[in-house]
């Protein structure tokens, strides 16, 4: 590119760590900042809407886009940084799968409401009231965002160039995402970037279950001393490592606790959930069918375990949703 | 007493475990009239005749008949058997002797794509025959694991393709896209839209398939090799695909042609039905129904049942 | 009570029988005949084809008679088999049966040792000599005759206890039929036609 | 039957139990206890108004449940004696029965059970066999499935006086069947239920094929069968008749019998053993062709009688070859199934050979009885001096034995069966067996453990139980170790703690305390003796530190050859685990402690010349084997 290439960054429905894990770059950062001209980044740096709306189309080079679409307001901007950018990406596991705010397809929007502002225990009295989307204030009308039923990734909203998996992505990844982008060296559209193909277990070094070992009883990793040199699933805690993509360095499992599998599905997999429970279902160790009953007692909130991170982005959302 | 003349065929078969009472077999055929095999699969099958071969010392046509390759150790006939010789242990103690005598098995068997696979063992782990085990390789410079199928053990029920997160591991016939790719129903009329997913050996009667094949095209048959073979992903699927219901057919506890495929596909369906629960989309769309071997035109009741309900679901 | 022992000469009879192969086949009767003659009051030995047999019941009665034998020990096959035999023969020469005793070198030694020929060669020869030792010990007995009543009973009316009871019955034998059913008949009663002359079961 | 009831020289007892039997050949006395039938048999004439007459119903055993009868019933109309009954457990006493009665006034509902003694030169036992239940096999899905049948119930279905008179009829619509199956050795020649051959199914299964051939000629008849075996005369041809009637003969066990639930026609699975090919044919009924079992009350009768059983549950012969029709105890004889599965020519004639083997007993005026029977020294019973003893008496399982303080104890001879338990009980050696007395045992013992005792397994054995499975297991061929030495006495009761610490004394390396299972003891409680006597045996044995194992204490029945074998060979394992140094270093510790028990027993009248002659015995066996080798035979 013949001058400083346009770099955005926004922040849609998701908890801002993925803005915090740019700033992990470090002194890194005032390298790039000399590389590149930093356009749009409303957690960082004050700019409106408007200074996107006055951009010419396709101005933009590269949109980094985290958060998953909740409302009206990210679905807009969301269209707006399509139209505005030459590449958009669907940074973190919020855009890229609908992360930990996809959970909310579990919950239609009257429950989640009358949650928060009527039965939460922090509440004294709820008089029902609830967030109007117009409102008249002394300083005049205000409009607040309109709640979607449901949570949708990035992809599911405008079209992505690529995605980048992590809650939140790693620092190192980030970094070598920046360098393939300043060298111009990104693969073709559509794929996954800042990470591997093939999942945890690829890099994982604990000792694997041999033949015939199978699961007893699952158990949660606060419910048993956790041995560092073997596998989860020989001791009977569920890990979403076999299920998930390779790439964030472990830092959970190095720190003895099974991986939750934010880096979503590998390579060739659609939906990342069901995969889990089709593998962890065939360890079972019984051919009793009443045990069978008790052992799966132990798997408590299937969906939250499995679609932890991936709910927006899985099939049971389009069930619930339709298309 | 100890005889110095050299280990016949039947000595060797004899020393194996399971093997102790082999001669005890007076040819009552009791085990052939139980295993599907010979029925469903291959003509030629035919336990008792095998004992009768190992006893005859007749070592060539052992090692070429199809029962020491195609018995899948499921021991519907054990329990049967008067005199209660444990056959698949026998049969599986001439199969190993014909594996070390350079024979090989004639099943369709699994194979893993190493480009894929991320040696996590879930496959090893699952396999009711252990064919999978891990492998340490050299990959251009890095020592990797991968997982690698002993072919003479492996009977090709495809467990370890469902439960394969990574897809890495397929039989040619039964691979992920070609059981996908079935699921399709262009429905004109009103009946409700049915998936049967069900497996070859819970229905024992001809009468039974003849039944399957009767209903009109809102209702899919999709045959398995074994319930097992089942992932969660495929009902998704289907409903997702506008199908109104998916019925998945097992055998009975203890009944499974491949010793464990029926507890897998009902711990799969069960951790599925919790989870459309949690997504209050659980109105008995799945259901995993389990035939023994003496429910004879059991499975005209559950399709009926189930296109039922399906309507009342509609309605 | 005959239990108090005159110091009469003790002179015993031993016969190791060949019973065919059976006892021979696997033990040399002849030699254990031979090391039997020096036990202590052995005044006779041998061996014989078939103790059981007339010949060996008369080779014993001869030699009771012609060595004046107060006891007599046969090596042969089970107390369960030939007692009665051996007794007969005994008391036929004029000897109480109560001083016969048996040594089991059949089914308690050769059958059951055949794989130990050694073995069963001592065994044997202890045997004998352990009959020996209890012969030196026995005294003449008397049967007891106990009086017998002439009636009998038969347990159970199906087709065995009727057979039974009629035949008694016609052998002039008071005989009581006890059934536990109302009826008498058992399992036959409740057939229709019976093989294979394919007549009636009343 | 009918001639049974009206010969002059029987009294047919119907409706009566056996509750009690004692006494020996010649002489039992049995207590019978006839039921109440609350029917007078003097006046009731079989007319049938009081079955008539009575409300209830309920399923009548005799036709397998397949009709009812009332509670006032006879089990079929040519009941033998024709003498109605009123079943208490279905009775509800509204004396309908008792009007419908009138004038003959023959039901009497105050009627009790009558218990009586009979005295009996001889019993013959004739109780039967069972039927096998088919429902423990659900392959073939008896009781689920309505028209799969046992054959008893095709017995009662095609006899004409049984419940559809004669119509052979399916169970689920009535209809008469046109294709029948029967399927043979079901629960027989199976190792999970029966493990025999039942004898007389093969001709039973082909007298039905043939019977319904005859009532319905065009009916289609299959046999599925494993092998058919005719093997007495005029079976094959009879056989061959059933062939050529067109009756299917499959060789195959079925495996499976499914069922189509509208229809309820069966499908049979098997395999054709002659194609090598399995098929499934279509039938409107299924004859399973039951095994033949032993009664369900076969212990009690055992434990009454005091007769054994063999394996699975028939009374056992005497032996089965010379004496097959004679049980071990003299007097008491086996007739027809209950001894094991026969058919009814094979019954009549063991009926007919138990009438000659009792006659041979009922027509001399007097039996002998062995001469094995106890003797009291009066010298040395300490009741003569007026002491309070009386443990020969307590031990006696006949009661043969009075002891009053001041005169020495009694033994009523005729009541003494000899099993030697007084002998060995009495401390102070004041009592003696006949043709077993303490000095004959001793002597056996001591030439016995003359050579090498630390490698000798002792084995005291009870004549009719563990000495007839040391016979069965050499009749068998089953090889144990040539190292055993056994005596034999009548019951386990007779082995004195006095023998085992003698055979300890003289170095014996093990010792085996052996005789019959509980229930089988030919003494009734002589066993019970023996075992108390055995554990205080094993717990002094056990103080006195001797390794276990050694010791040890072993039930065995005459049918158990491979349990002896098995045991003697455990023994000899133990005694080469202990090691030769360390055993003779347990004997020589044990010496002292053994010589002090033992001595009590060189007290006894003649033991301790028995024990000089021993010495000399002993000496002779060892200068023999010296001499052997110095001639160098």
């Amino acid at each position: 590119m013949a001058d400083k290439p346009k770099l955005a960054f926004y922040w849609a429905s998701s908890c801002g760590g993925c803005e915090i894990t740019i700033t992990e770059l470090g002194m890194r950062l005032i390298d790039v900042g000399d590389l590149v001209d930093i356009v749009f980044w409303p957690a960082a740096m004050d700019f409106k809407y408007a200074d996107v709306e006055a951009l010419k189309d396709k101005e933009i080079d590269i949109c980094f886009y985290n958060g998953a679409i909740r409302n009206s307001e990210n679905e807009a901007i969301a269209h707006l940084l399509r139209r505005k950018s030459k590449i958009l990406i669907a940074f973190g596991s919020c855009s890229h799968l609908g992360g930990i705010p996809g959970l909310a397809n579990l919950f239609d929007i009257e429950t989640l409401l009358e949650r928060v502002f009527d039965t939460a225990p922090s509440l004294d009295d709820s008089r029902g009231t609830r967030p109007q989307l117009k409102n008249e204030m002394p300083e005049g009308e205000i409009e607040i965002p309109e709640l979607y039923n449901r949570v949708k990734t990035l992809a599911q909203t405008v079209e992505v160039d690529y995605f980048m998996p992590g809650c939140p992505p790693v620092v190192d990844q980030v970094w070598s995402v920046f360098q393939t982008i300043l060298a111009g060296q990104l693969p073709e559209k559509g794929s996954v970037i800042g990470a591997q193909n093939k999942t945890n277990c690829d890099v994982c070094t604990r000792k694997k279950g041999s033949s015939g070992m199978r699961i007893k009883e699952f158990k949660r990793p606060h419910e048993v001393e956790l041995d560092p040199e073997m596998c989860f699933l020989t001791q009977g805690v569920v890990c979403l490592g076999p299920a998930t993509r390779a790439g964030c360095g472990l830092p959970c499992i190095n720190g003895n606790m099974p991986c939750r599998g934010c880096y979503g599905p590998p390579d060739g997999v659609v939906d990342q959930g069901t995969k889990l429970v089709s593998a962890i279902a065939s360890l079972v160790d019984t051919d009793d069918p009443q045990v069978l009953g008790q052992i799966l007692e132990g798997v408590v909130d299937p969906v939250g375990l499995s679609y932890r991170f991936g709910l927006a982005a899985s099939i049971l959302s389009d069930l619930k949703y339709g298309k | 007493m100890e005889s110095n003349h050299p280990l016949t065929f039947a000595d060797q078969v004899r020393a194996m475990p399971g093997g102790e009472h082999l001669d005890l077999c007076y040819s009552c055929g009791t085990c052939v009239s139980k295993c599907m095999i010979q029925q469903k699969l291959e003509p030629e099958y035919n336990p008792r005749r095998l004992l009768r071969m190992v006893m005859m010392d007749m070592r060539e046509e052992a090692f070429n008949s199809p029962t020491t390759w195609l018995c899948s150790a499921c021991d519907l006939c054990y329990p049967a058997c008067p005199q209660q010789i444990h056959i698949s242990d026998v049969i599986e103690a001439v199969k190993n002797l014909a594996v070390e005598a350079g024979y090989s098995t004639p099943l369709e068997t699994v194979e893993v794509d190493e480009a894929r696979c991320s040696g996590c063992a879930i496959c090893v782990m699952t396999c009711p025959y252990e064919a999978p085990h891990l492998i340490e390789k050299e990959v251009n410079g890095v020592m990797d694991r991968f997982s690698e199928v002993d072919a003479e053990n492996c009977m090709g029920c495809g467990m370890c393709v469902a439960a394969c997160p990574m897809g890495a591991i397929a039989r040619p016939g039964v691979s992920n896209a070609e059981i996908s790719s079935q699921i399709d129903i262009k429905t004109q009329n009103s009946s409700p839209s049915l998936v049967v997913f069900i497996c070859d050996w819970c229905l024992r009667v001809d009468a039974d398939l003849e039944i399957l094949e009767s209903y009109p095209d809102n209702v899919r048959v999709i045959h398995i090799p074994c319930s097992g073979r089942i992932d969660p992903q495929m009902a998704l699927i289907a409903l997702n695909s506008g199908i109104d219901g998916v019925l998945v057919c097992g055998c009975a506890p203890g009944e499974c042609h491949y010793q464990r495929g029926n507890y897998v596909s009902s711990c799969k369906l069960s951790l599925l039905d919790k989870m459309l629960g949690q997504m209050d989309l659980a109105n008995g769309q799945v259901r995993f129904v389990q035939l023994g071997t003496q429910d004879r035109g059991r499975i005209r009741h559950e399709i009926d049942g189930m296109l039922v309900q399906l309507l009342q679901e509609a309605s | 009570m005959s239990d108090s022992p005159k110091k009469e000469e003790l002179r015993i009879g031993v016969y190791i029988c060949h019973c065919g192969s059976n006892i021979a086949g696997v033990i040399p009767p002849a030699e254990v005949a031979e090391w039997a003659s020096h036990l202590p009051g052995v005044v006779r030995a041998t061996d014989t084809l078939y103790a059981c047999a007339d010949s060996g019941q008369s080779l014993i009665k001869e030699d009771i008679k012609k060595y004046n034998l107060n006891r007599v020990v046969v090596s042969a096959c089970s107390v369960r088999m030939h007692e009665t035999t051996f007794r007969g023969a005994v008391s036929e020469a004029g000897l109480n049966p109560f001083l016969m005793e048996m040594a089991n070198i059949r089914e308690q030694c050769t059958w059951a040792h055949g794989h130990d020929k050694e073995g069963a060669l001592q065994k044997a020869k202890d045997l004998t000599a352990a009959a020996v030792a209890k012969a030196q010990f026995l005294a003449p007995l008397e049967f007891i005759t106990v009086p017998v009543t002439k009636k009998a009973m038969v347990i159970g009316g199906g087709v065995a206890g009727i057979s039974a009871a009629l035949d008694l019955a016609d052998q002039g034998i008071e005989t009581i039929l006890v059934e536990k059913e109302p009826t008498i008949g058992g399992v036959m009663a409740q057939l229709n036609k019976t093989f294979p002359t394919m007549d009636c079961s009343i | 039957m009918v001639d049974a009831a009206r010969h002059p020289k029987i009294t047919v007892k119907t409706y009566t139990n056996v509750e009690r039997v004692e006494g020996y050949v010649g002489n039992f006395k049995v207590q019978l206890r006839e039921k109440a039938r609350f029917v007078r048999a003097d006046r009731c004439n079989g007319c049938g108004e009081c079955a008539s007459a009575c409300p209830i119903e309920v399923p009548n055993y005799f036709e397998m449940n397949l009709a009812p009868r009332k509670a006032a019933y006879v089990a079929m109309s040519q009941s033998v004696p024709l003498l109605y009954t009123i079943d208490q457990d279905a009775c509800i006493h509204c004396y309908k029965c008792v009007d419908a009665c009138g004038a003959l006034d023959a039901i009497d509902f105050s009627q009790e059970d009558k218990v009586e003694w009979e005295d009996v030169g001889s019993i013959v036992v004739a109780t039967g066999f069972n039927h096998f239940d088919p429902s423990v096999m659900p392959e073939y899905g008896y009781s689920r499935y309505p028209n799969v049948i046992t054959a008893m119930e095709m017995e009662r279905l095609n006899n004409s006086a049984g419940p559809t008179t004669g119509n052979l009829m399916r169970p689920s619509d009535g209809q008469n069947p046109k294709r029948v199956a029967i399927i043979n050795c079901v629960g027989s020649r199976d190792k999970r239920f029966n493990p025999w051959c039942s004898n007389f199914c093969c001709m039973y299964a082909i007298k039905n094929a043939i019977l319904l051939k005859q009532m319905y000629p065009d009916i289609e008849l299959s046999i599925y069968y494993m092998d058919i075996r005719t093997p007495s005369k005029g079976y094959e041809e009879f056989y061959d008749r059933a062939r050529e009637m067109g009756i299917h003969f499959i060789q195959g066990r079925p495996g499976l019998i499914t069922e189509n639930e509208l229809t309820h026609n069966l499908f049979v699975h098997s395999e054709d053993v002659s194609l090598g090919k399995v098929m499934e044919r279509e039938y409107d009924m299924v004859m399973l062709n039951q095994a033949a079992v032993p009664q369900p009350d076969v212990d009690t009768v055992s434990s009454v009688l005091n007769i054994s059983q063999s394996p699975g549950g028939w009374f056992m012969e005497y032996h089965p070859k010379l004496r097959p029709v004679d049980s071990p105890t003299d007097g008491i004889f086996l007739a027809g199934a209950c001894q094991g599965q026969k058919d009814i020519p094979a019954s009549v004639s063991s009926g007919l050979a138990c009438a000659s083997r009792a006659g041979r007993i009922l027509h001399s005026d007097e039996w002998q009885i062995e001469p094995i029977i106890a003797q009291v020294w009066e010298d040395r019973c300490v009741s003569a001096d007026g002491k309070q003893c009386g443990l020969c008496a307590k031990a006696c399982p006949y009661g043969a034995i009075t002891v009053e303080k001041g005169t020495a104890a009694q033994v009523v001879t005729a009541k003494c069966h000899g099993c030697g338990g007084c002998v060995a009980e009495c401390p102070h050696n004041a009592i003696t067996q006949m043709h077993y007395t303490d000095a004959q045992v001793l002597a056996q013992i001591r030439a016995l453990l003359a050579e090498k005792p630390e490698e000798k397994i002792f084995a005291f054995r009870c004549h009719w139980c563990s000495y007839g499975g040391a016979d069965l297991a050499g009749t068998s061929h089953f090889d144990y170790s040539a190292n055993e030495r056994g005596i034999r006495v009548m019951c386990s009761a007779r082995m004195d703690s006095d023998f085992i610490y003698e055979a300890f004394r003289l170095g014996a390396g093990a010792v085996l305390y052996s005789g019959c299972h509980p229930q089988d003891c030919h003494y009734i409680t002589g066993q019970r003796v023996g075992a108390t006597r055995a554990d205080r045996l094993m717990r002094t044995l056990d103080k006195l530190g001797m390794s276990p194992g050694r010791f040890r204490i072993e039930w065995i029945s005459a049918a158990e050859g491979d349990k002896y074998a098995r045991v003697i060979n455990e023994m000899q394992q133990t005694i080469n685990e202990i090691g030769k140094e360390k055993l003779s270093q347990e004997i020589e510790g044990m010496k002292a402690e053994l010589e002090k028990r033992a001595r009590r027993m060189y007290e006894a009248p003649r033991v301790t010349e028995a024990s000089d002659y021993s010495d000399e015995m002993a000496l002779a066996m060892s200068v023999l084997e010296v001499k052997e080798v110095k001639d160098g035979k």
